[in-house]
């Protein structure tokens, strides 16, 4: 394949197959650090304390939460779409990389799915517990019943549940399918044992056949075909919540493109965050370099300008609508009393991914780092403020209120980094954290320099 | 029902016990000699008990018990509706009892009545929770000991057949209105001439009466009317809230006011008030006054109006809003109205003599129709106190009155009382002054007892009870017969005392005493017309020397307090009710408490926001910024800080009876000066609204009645812009039968709040208490929204009832993912409870924000045990017998809202149905607009072109709720309409 | 839903030893406070009369044989074991015997003529009566079978999937498909019927403190339904009748044609001495439903028997239909609305136009808003 | 007694791959298998694989999937109980849309997953033999059926055709 010769490379270091191997598979071996066990437990307290949280919540009721008539979500669903939205970058990188053939994904699009599994598992959680009454959430399964009741296929949350447990499913049978020469790699560097038995079992049997290969290719590729509008109709769908309620602050046209471009760009962030220590705690230095680094900054300062320029749109249109409740939802905003989300959101999503335009910090990985955790505080305000401040302050003067969460909301939240990074922290251990077929695949174009061994 | 009944012997002592203990569901009537019409009320019938709920998931087996006598009256599953009255010592409503299956479970006005045309005020409706109230006393008690019925008639017999004569014995009560109960009265003073009966209101107007005996040589209380005035001015007169008998004005005031069914005129309304109260915010012109100078303003208002007929008095320099008010009402004479709410003799006299001067007696104040309301007379009862003090009385009986607690003029009546060696309380409530006594006698509620009142001249009605006693309790008419030996019970002697009374020739009309017994019985209410006036006449009082007094402004820099009746609590008699503490005030919206409102410029002045809490004369109070209140006002509402009143009321707000002092003789609710200091704590008022301002959107539309009577839809411009505007992509959905909607006219409604409490019992909507209100996760599914507009000082205010306005392009019902809500056939935006899984994104896509949801277990019907949030133990089986039996029970975390009282429409269809007839417009009246006094809001069907929604619908002023949404609502608002002229304003 | 049908029948087992030990511990309690006062029965003497394991009498039948222990799904018209134990308990021994021996009654004549029972069997017998009165009958006995097939299945499927990928014992993996195919129907099925039946009870028959027959009142002596049943033209409730109602015939019919004496008389007892009849409530709607009679009966002219089957065929009365929702939806769906005899209809014009016009020729109650969500869930 | 006999040879390149195969090709003798550890393009071609029919299964997953999303919500809302939602007529086209496509692409997906592994048979427990643990590593190994005894040949033409390694495996 013909690779631009101004093209840097992607792969650090003198690299053979064998190496890339031995690289990747080397944190899968040995006793597991201090550092992985210490963030594992820190990970299953976090998750314990949500788990409580959310016991106090249907045991007790909603009003456990800070909800109150007029502002029927607060941090639930703040959660709910802000993870939804982290769990937007594997799949995007995955298969709309794929689609455009960017070499760059294939050192992250591994850890990048996996940590889309785990987000939208998270994200799924907020949409059940924040139900009335979970025990009968089953309700909005169209399964017969002797009552002749459907299901409201108007609803966007109905909507929501299909979209949701597709994406899930899809990205899972995505991940899963890419995953398997790589478990058949793991597999093969194991001795005769147990653990050997179960990879072998989690591989399917892969033996590396070519014709396999050209099935699992053609898969692929029609999978990332179909997963591409999957993932932009996931936060489509997310949007419509919103969007075709009358509620002004919700009830927005761009809603669509602007929720998936911060989905995007929150999810780059989170990735980033997340590849930054990765890369560090299990030595992928080589494979994960400045120049993937300066490729997903380049579309987090895309995306971030989206969505910048939706901010504006939207207060734009709001002027320009001359609706006396649109306006006032959009002054309130910005100088009501949670002026102070708004402007965290606009500085954190606005203003710092701009400074990406600047080479040497979209290539440094300690300002990446920092700005990548920006944000997500952004993003997360961002979803604080569509959701709670439209909501407080709607038509009826008479009946605006203020919201702050309780300690069962905020556990709930931290709950959920739990469930995270308890599953991520599993997941470096056990499997193969880059997608080490398809970096070797793309290893004799894209390395600094490539070795053959044995010769 | 079975479970509860069993509960209720577990409570009473055991020789107190029902003898028909055996028999818990059915209760036999064992004497059958003493059966009464209402016997069959012991029959519970056909209650359906489950019982023995099995292992696991398996389904409980029920039990259902039959009657073994059915009485022919009752239809399991079907309401009867017995008429009654209501009175509580202060108001007097004739009522409909709503009975089911044994149990009283609504209050409802009795459409009979021409005063009242069947509306009741909230607290009348909410009387009905009183009955259930686990704290009311159960046991006869003599100095906290449990005793027997018996012992207390023999101990008292004796007591009173060796009294020493030189000692009285007094019976307190309140105003007695009834006839029958007089006599009974005068027949105990025959038979034991030391008995000596006085009269003492919780909350006295003994000056208004005075004022007439001063005027008219009697000490009456006139009717009022507003109905026939074109001009009312109020001077510190809350008469749509609290005073005198706000039901009845309510009425009259909305029907003076109406411009619907062509009527083209409107009385004007002035008000001069210290504090922003019910009345004036309704008013047309509001002029802030200090308290201390009303009667000064009122002086001046004479000496106007004196001098434009020509009689000399001494010139008061007046106001200029007082000049002009005496210009208008000059012009209005025979046709306006002064009234005065304060209890000082100078202002209700200057008050008298100004409605005489205006030629208003005869026409707007009835002098020869007086109302027996209020009869107590303050200096009586001061002289009472000295003869206490002075050892005169050897027994006091407290007659369902609590001078502890209402009167306690600096603990001199708590004295007073010690001295007296036999206190006797004969109580339906506890009392603080029923802790002072040696008797305790527990006396039924209302609706468990026989009575009649004679509220004016000729006009009788009945009290009669729905239930029989849920305990061990006599009335005090019964124990005055049980001590004095008479024969028969109460309702013997009543019954008795109507046939050689009230039973005429005329009302006869042919008929026998016992066929007319019934009759009045079903009625609930005679009138006789042959005794309806009395004569009077103008006599006159000493003005000169009032005017003199009050010739000049006392207000300075002083800080004056109101003492005022809230809407909701009134004097505090029925405080212990958790529908009454969860109702918000109108005016400021704040339930649980009270607090110390002061105005805007002065919390300014000194700092102070809602919620600091500040000591007022030594009682610490939290600040609340009333706009429209007087500048160095501060008021704080009575009937609060009650100790002894039960669980509800206990640790709600403070007690402030005791800044009540005696002036000229007349308990004075004002204290002239007082000290208030911040203090550093803070207390979050329970407010069910925060924010006050409409900013600017056409929410509430007004106009005046000049532009009103030039363009009928100015104002609601609006309307015919958006009107033009709608497009839909979709066809209208067809409403084949009927298509319910309501009209609601903001010119008429007065915002008393009487709906909401007919929601809540009709609805079974829980009470949440005051830290869930304070979450702002109260559960009315009406309220009445308040929104201030204009100068801080002085400002507009508008009012708007909102529930669920069914829309026919309901923005919730297609958010709902599981169908849980959805529009009928019949035009009804649905909410099938049990479906609902509480994801709340109805509510949030709710422009109206009506959807309640259940945040917690408030009405114990959650299947998680442990969890309820009860904080008026509106779960305890005994006030669970107040559900209605027609309306499910919501459970923990579902939406619930308005029906349009679905109920009622599917009860009156199918007997529609069942008659085989089509139905008819106004026969299906939701609960809101039953009990509405100003017949605000009309329901009926839109298909029906004839239909009075239908006729209404055509009116000009009509618009629709944020209808520029396209929501296409079935509530429909009439704009208000002010009273007011550019050339006639005030200020 | 393994979990649920495990713990309730762990539940229901673990009540049942709790009830065998407090019989033993009664039992024993009575014998030794019956040691110290003369003679005390032999509780196990009298039990194995009741059951026939001594002769009785030549050619007579065990005592149980009529009066039963358990309930029968067809009725037996004999009293019961318990409620004659109830009634046997209250006798002096003089008085059992006369009952038992020389009895009044055709039925109780024929065949109790041919008991043989002396003094101390009677003692005995009557002690046994008694302690049968005060313990009365433990629960009905477990029935595991579905619990079982449940578990059976799951340990099949879990048999295929080791062997599928681990032992591969069996050759044709489309045998192992086929196990976990039908296995996870089959389970589905008994989850789904198990999770329907929570809140319903189509052919719920249960026992009633009189046994009381539709059939021989409804249908025998063809009694209109709404004879006792008044309500249910009026009302919500199709209501109970009171024992006074029962007492109209029953001053006068004291022998049923079944049932002898036995069962009018409890309804006697009940009305003279003040005691409810507590009836096991048959057709049960969940709280949020509200369902009228009134609407269905008068209005609707619906026949009783729609809804509760062939009641004047029943001797013990038994639930016919499951009255789930959809069962109530359908109906509606298909049931012709009275639209021309009932003048309330002249309200749904336009629905009268398309009748005139031949659009249709049949108005179903759901037509007009029988399956409105608030007709039934206010 | 084995059953099949095979002879593998390996490569440590894939370009070197790609010639040995075209090399064996050109001698005519039959490839079993070719097993490398990532998927080398142009091999397909090579081998002259035929066209994945995948696409085709997820294309008609796929309509099936449309099909049944659209007619069963129009189905529920017209048919089996008509309810009035916020006004909306009871089919409301642009409602069904979400859930059709979400189902399009369920369906499709799980039709192209369990397409591969069925025609792959790959699945959990699939008893597929390895011949080269290091195939998943850096070798690309090509497999060439024994008939008829003929190893020996067979491993001298994989080593003519440049293999690093020849091997004889029996299964």
């Amino acid at each position: 394949m013909y690779v631009s010769p101004v093209r840097e490379p992607l792969i650090s270091g003198e690299k053979s197959y064998t190496k890339v191997t031995e690289d990747i598979y080397a944190p899968m071996t040995g006793k597991p650090g201090k550092l992985w066990f210490g963030g594992l437990t820190l990970a299953l307290i976090a998750l314990g304390f949500g788990l409580f949280s959310i016991f106090i919540t249907v045991w007790d009721g909603i009003g456990t939460w800070g909800l109150d008539r007029t502002i029927g979500w607060g941090w639930g669903i703040t959660n709910f779409v802000w993870w939804v939205g982290i769990g937007h970058a594997g799949t995007f990188i995955s298969a709309i990389l794929l689609l455009f053939r960017q070499k760059w994904r294939t050192s992250i699009n591994r850890s990048a799915e996996a940590m889309t599994i785990f987000a939208v598992m998270c994200a799924g959680l907020f949409p059940l517990i924040h139900m009335g009454r979970l025990p009968l959430g089953f309700f909005i399964f169209p399964y017969p019943n002797t009552r002749d009741v459907w299901v409201n296929f108007n609803s966007p949350l109905l909507w929501d549940v299909f979209a949701i447990s597709t994406y899930l499913t899809v990205s899972l049978l995505f991940w899963y399918m890419g995953l398997i020469p790589d478990i058949g790699t793991i597999r093969d560097r194991l001795k005769e044992g147990i653990k050997k038995k179960i990879y072998w079992f989690l591989s399917f049997g892969w033996t590396g056949s070519a014709r396999h290969w050209a099935r699992h290719e053609s898969m692929s590729l029609i999978l990332a075909g179909l997963a591409a509008p999957l993932v932009l109709s996931v936060h489509t769908i997310v949007s419509f919540d919103f969007a075709t309620s009358v509620i002004p602050g919700w009830h927005t046209t761009i809603f669509p493109p602007y929720f998936v471009s911060g989905a995007v760009f929150s999810g780059f962030a989170m990735v980033l965050t997340l590849m930054i220590i990765t890369r560090k705690a299990i030595n992928l230095e080589d494979y994960i370099t400045k120049s993937h680094l300066e490729s997903m900054n380049k579309i987090i300062i895309a995306t971030g300008s989206i969505v910048g320029i939706a901010y504006i749109t939207e207060l734009f249109i709001a002027w320009y609508s001359g609706v006396v409740y649109e306006q006032y939802a959009f002054v309130n905003r910005a100088f009501g009393p949670y002026w102070w989300a708004y402007w965290i959101m606009m500085t954190c999503n606005v203003i710092t991914p701009q400074l990406f335009w600047f080479k040497k910090i979209r290539r440094s990985f300690a300002a990446t780092f920092v700005i990548s955790i920006f944000v997500n505080i952004g993003m997360w305000f961002e979803r604080f403020v569509i959701i709670v401040t439209s909501l407080h302050r709607d038509f009826l003067p008479s009946s605006w209120s203020m919201y702050s969460p309780t300690w069962v909301e905020v556990g709930i939240y931290i709950g959920t980094f739990g469930l995270f990074f308890t599953l991520f922290f599993l997941f470096i251990r056990f499997f193969p954290v880059i997608a080490i077929a398809e970096v070797k695949s793309v290893l004799k174009t894209s390395t600094e320099k490539f070795i053959k061994k044995g010769k | 029902m079975k479970e509860y009944w069993r509960s209720l012997e577990d409570l009473l002592p055991a020789e107190e016990a029902p003898q028909e203990k055996k028999s818990s569901v059915v209760l036999s009537d064992t004497d059958s000699s003493k059966n009464t019409r209402r016997d069959f009320l012991k029959y519970f019938g056909f209650s359906i008990a489950s019982a023995a709920v099995l292992a696991g998931c398996e389904r409980p087996v029920k039990k259902a018990i039959p009657y073994l006598i059915q009485p022919e009256e009752v239809k399991p599953g079907t309401a009867n509706y017995y008429a009654s009255t209501f009175y509580d010592g202060a108001e007097m409503v004739p009522i409909l009892v709503k009975v089911r299956d044994g149990r009283p479970i609504k209050i409802e006005g009795n459409d009979l009545c021409q005063m009242t045309g069947g509306s009741a005020s909230a607290r009348v409706q909410a009387s009905l929770l009183n009955l259930y109230d686990e704290s009311r006393p159960a046991q006869p008690t003599l100095d906290g000991n449990p005793i027997r019925w018996e012992d207390v008639d023999a101990q008292l017999t004796e007591t009173l057949t060796n009294w020493d004569a030189s000692k009285e014995f007094v019976i307190v009560t309140s105003s007695v209105i009834s006839p029958s109960t007089k006599k009974l009265i005068a027949d105990f003073i025959a038979k034991y001439p030391f008995v000596v009966h006085e009269t003492f209101d919780a909350y006295s107007y003994s000056a208004l009466r005075e004022a007439y005996k001063q005027g008219f040589g009697e000490a009456i209380l006139p009717s009022f009317r507003f109905d026939k005035a074109k001009l009312v001015v109020g001077f510190n007169a809350d008469f749509l809230g609290t005073w005198l008998q706000p039901t009845v004005f309510g009425r009259q005031y909305a029907a003076a006011r109406k411009l619907t069914g062509g009527q083209r005129e409107m009385m004007r309304h002035i008000q001069f008030e210290p504090i922003m109260t019910l009345t004036g915010s309704n008013a047309d012109e509001r002029v802030p006054m200090p308290a201390v100078d009303e009667a000064y303003y009122l002086a001046a208002l004479y000496s106007e109006l004196a001098q434009k007929v020509g009689l000399s008095v001494p010139a008061v320099k007046a106001p200029e809003a007082i000049a002009k008010v005496a210009d208008e009402l000059a012009a209005a004479k025979g046709q306006s109205l002064v009234v005065s709410g304060t209890n000082n003799i100078d202002i209700q006299t200057l008050v008298v003599e100004i409605n005489h001067l205006l030629q208003n007696i005869g026409q707007t104040v009835l002098v020869d129709q007086p109302v027996n309301l209020y009869q107590g007379n303050d200096k009586a009862y001061e002289a009472l106190l000295t003869r206490m003090e002075s050892d005169k009385v050897g027994a006091v009986l407290f007659w369902e009155t609590n001078p502890v607690y209402h009167a306690p003029l600096q603990g001199r009546t708590e004295e007073a009382i010690k001295k007296v060696p036999l206190r006797i309380a004969v109580q339906s409530q506890q009392t603080e002054t029923a802790l002072f006594c040696n008797y305790q006698l527990p006396a039924p509620h209302f609706l468990e007892r026989w009575d009649d009142t004679e509220l004016v001249k000729g006009v009788y009605t009945l009290m009669q009870p729905a239930i029989r006693p849920l305990f061990k309790t006599r009335t005090a008419q019964e124990n005055l017969m049980a001590w004095a030996g008479f024969d028969g019970t109460y309702y013997d002697y009543l019954k008795l005392f109507w046939k050689e009374n009230i039973y005429t020739a005329e009302l006869a009309k042919g008929k026998q005493f016992e066929t007319f017994w019934k009759v009045s019985l079903r009625d609930g209410i005679v009138a006789d017309a042959g005794k309806a006036s009395e004569s009077v006449s103008y006599i006159g009082a000493d003005v000169a020397s009032v005017l003199k007094v009050n010739s000049t402004s006392q207000s300075g820099n002083d800080l004056e307090l109101v003492l005022y009746q809230n809407v909701p609590v009134g004097d505090g008699t029925l405080a212990n009710n958790p529908w009454l503490q969860e109702l918000p005030e109108p005016v400021s919206r704040v339930c649980w408490d009270n607090y110390v409102s002061v105005s805007p410029a002065f919390a300014a002045l000194r700092g102070w926001t809602q919620g600091d809490v500040v000591e007022v004369n030594g009682v610490e109070l939290p600040v609340l910024v009333q706009p429209g209140q007087g500048r160095n006002t501060l008021a704080v509402a009575v009937g609060y800080g009650r100790s002894n009143a039960g669980r509800v009321a206990s640790d709600l707000g403070q007690n402030v009876y005791p800044f009540v002092t005696l002036n000229n003789g007349h308990r004075s609710y004002l204290v002239p000066k007082v000290e208030a200091t911040a203090t550093s704590s803070t207390y979050e008022l329970a407010a069910t609204q925060s924010h006050h301002s409409m900013e600017g959107r056409a929410l509430v539309r007004e106009t005046t009645i000049a532009e009103y009577l030039e363009n009928p839809a100015s104002g609601n411009e609006m309307h015919e812009k958006v009107e033009k505007l709608h497009t839909s992509l979709y066809h209208e959905h067809e409403y084949k039968g009927h298509h319910w909607g309501m009209v609601i006219d903001l010119n008429s409604c007065i915002g008393c709040n009487a709906c909401v409490v007919a929601c809540s019992a009709e609805n079974n909507v829980p009470v949440v208490g005051r830290n869930e209100v304070r979450r702002s996760h109260e559960m009315h599914w009406i309220r009445l929204d308040r929104y201030y507009s204009g100068d801080t000082d002085n400002p507009e205010v508008v009012r708007q009832p909102v529930m669920c306005q069914h829309c026919d392009n309901a923005p919730c019902e297609n958010v709902c993912p599981v169908a849980a809500t959805n529009h009928s056939s019949e035009g009804i935006n649905q909410m099938a409870y049990n479906r609902c899984i509480g994801t709340r994104y109805c509510n949030n896509n709710c422009p109206y924000k009506v959807r309640r949801f259940n945040w917690y277990d408030y009405t114990g019907a959650d299947t998680i045990p442990n969890n309820r949030v009860d904080v008026a133990g509106m779960t305890l089986d005994l006030k669970r017998m107040v559900l209605n039996p027609d309306v499910t029970v919501r459970a923990k975390g579902v939406i619930e809202k308005c029906s349009m009282c679905i109920q009622r429409i599917q009860d009156k269809k199918l007997t529609a149905k069942k008659d085989g007839r089509q139905l008819a417009d106004g026969e299906i009246k939701t609960a809101c607009q039953q009990t509405c006094p100003t017949d605000a809001i009309t329901f009926g069907d839109m298909n029906d072109p004839n239909s009075k929604v239908s006729q209404l619908l055509k009116d000009a002023r009509q618009y629709g709720l944020l209808e520029e949404l396209h929501t296409l609502p079935s509530v429909v608002y009439l704009s208000k309409v002010r009273n007011k002229d550019k050339n006639k304003t005030l200020s | 839903m393994v979990e649920t049908l495990s713990r309730s029948h762990g539940k229901k087992i673990l009540n049942f030893f709790a009830l065998f030990f407090m019989l033993q511990f009664f039992a024993g309690i009575a014998t030794m406070h019956a040691k110290g006062n003369g003679p005390e029965p032999d509780v196990k003497v009298g039990e194995r009369l009741f059951y026939g394991l001594i002769p009785t009498g030549d050619g007579s039948n065990s005592c149980v044989s009529c009066h039963t222990m358990y309930s029968a799904d067809t009725m037996n018209w004999n009293p019961s074991a318990v409620e004659m134990a109830k009634v046997a308990a209250e006798m002096d021994l003089a008085t059992f015997k006369e009952h038992l021996l020389t009895p009044s009654g055709a039925m109780r004549e024929k065949v109790h003529v041919k008991y043989q029972l002396d003094d101390e069997q009677l003692f005995h017998l009557q002690g046994y009566l008694k302690q049968l009165a005060d313990t009365g009958i433990e629960d009905e006995p477990l029935s595991i079978n579905k619990l079982l097939i449940f578990l059976l299945f799951g340990g099949l499927m879990t048999f295929a999937l080791v062997d599928l990928f681990f032992t591969k014992k069996i050759p044709y993996k489309a045998i192992h498909v086929l196990i976990i195919i039908f296995g996870l129907a089959f389970q589905l099925k008994i989850v789904a019927h198990e999770t329907i039946d929570l809140g319903r009870s189509e052919g719920y028959m249960p026992d009633q403190p009189i046994k009381f027959s539709h059939k021989v009142h409804a249908g025998d002596n063809k009694i209109d339904c709404l004879y006792c049943h008044s309500n249910a033209d009026e009302g919500k409730s199709a209501g109970l009748p009171s024992a006074g109602l029962c007492m109209n015939c029953h001053q006068v019919v004291r022998n049923g044609s079944h049932s002898g004496q036995f069962e009018i008389a409890k309804v006697v007892d009940a009305y003279e001495n003040n005691k409810d009849i507590e009836w096991v409530r048959i057709h049960n709607l969940p709280d949020h439903v509200f369902f009228s009679h009134a609407q269905h009966v008068n209005v609707g002219k619906r026949e009783c028997q729609e809804c509760h089957g062939a009641v004047e065929e029943m001797h013990i009365l038994k639930q016919e239909h499951d009255l789930s929702m959809g069962w109530c939806l359908d109906c509606h769906k298909e049931t012709n609305v009275n639209f021309k005899g009932n003048d309330y209809y002249k309200t749904f014009e336009a629905l009268h136009k398309d009748l005139a016009e031949g659009v249709r020729d049949s108005i179903q109650a759901a037509d007009i808003g029988a399956n409105d969500c608030m007709k039934c869930h206010h | 007694m084995a059953e099949k006999a095979f002879v593998s040879g390996y490569y440590l390149d894939d370009k070197d791959l790609v010639d040995g195969i075209k090399a064996l090709q050109e001698k005519n003798i039959e490839i079993a298998d070719v097993r490398t550890p990532f998927p080398v393009h142009g091999l397909d071609k090579v081998l002259k694989m035929r066209r994945s029919r995948l696409p085709r299964a997820g294309f008609i997953a796929g309509v099936v999937g449309a099909a049944i999303g659209f007619g069963f919500q129009a189905w529920v809302f017209t048919e089996a109980w008509p309810l009035n939602f916020g006004g909306k007529p009871y089919l409301s086209v642009p409602s069904f849309i979400p859930v059709t496509f979400e189902l399009t692409v369920l369906m499709a997906a799980f039709a192209l997953v369990f397409g591969f592994l069925i025609s792959s048979k790959l699945g959990p427990g699939a008893d597929t033999i390895i011949f080269d643990e290091e195939v998943t590593n850096d070798r690309f190994q090509i497999l060439l059926e024994v008939k008829g005894g003929n190893s020996e040949a067979l491993q001298s033409e994989l080593q003519a055709a440049g293999a690093e390694g020849v091997k004889h495996h029996e299964v």
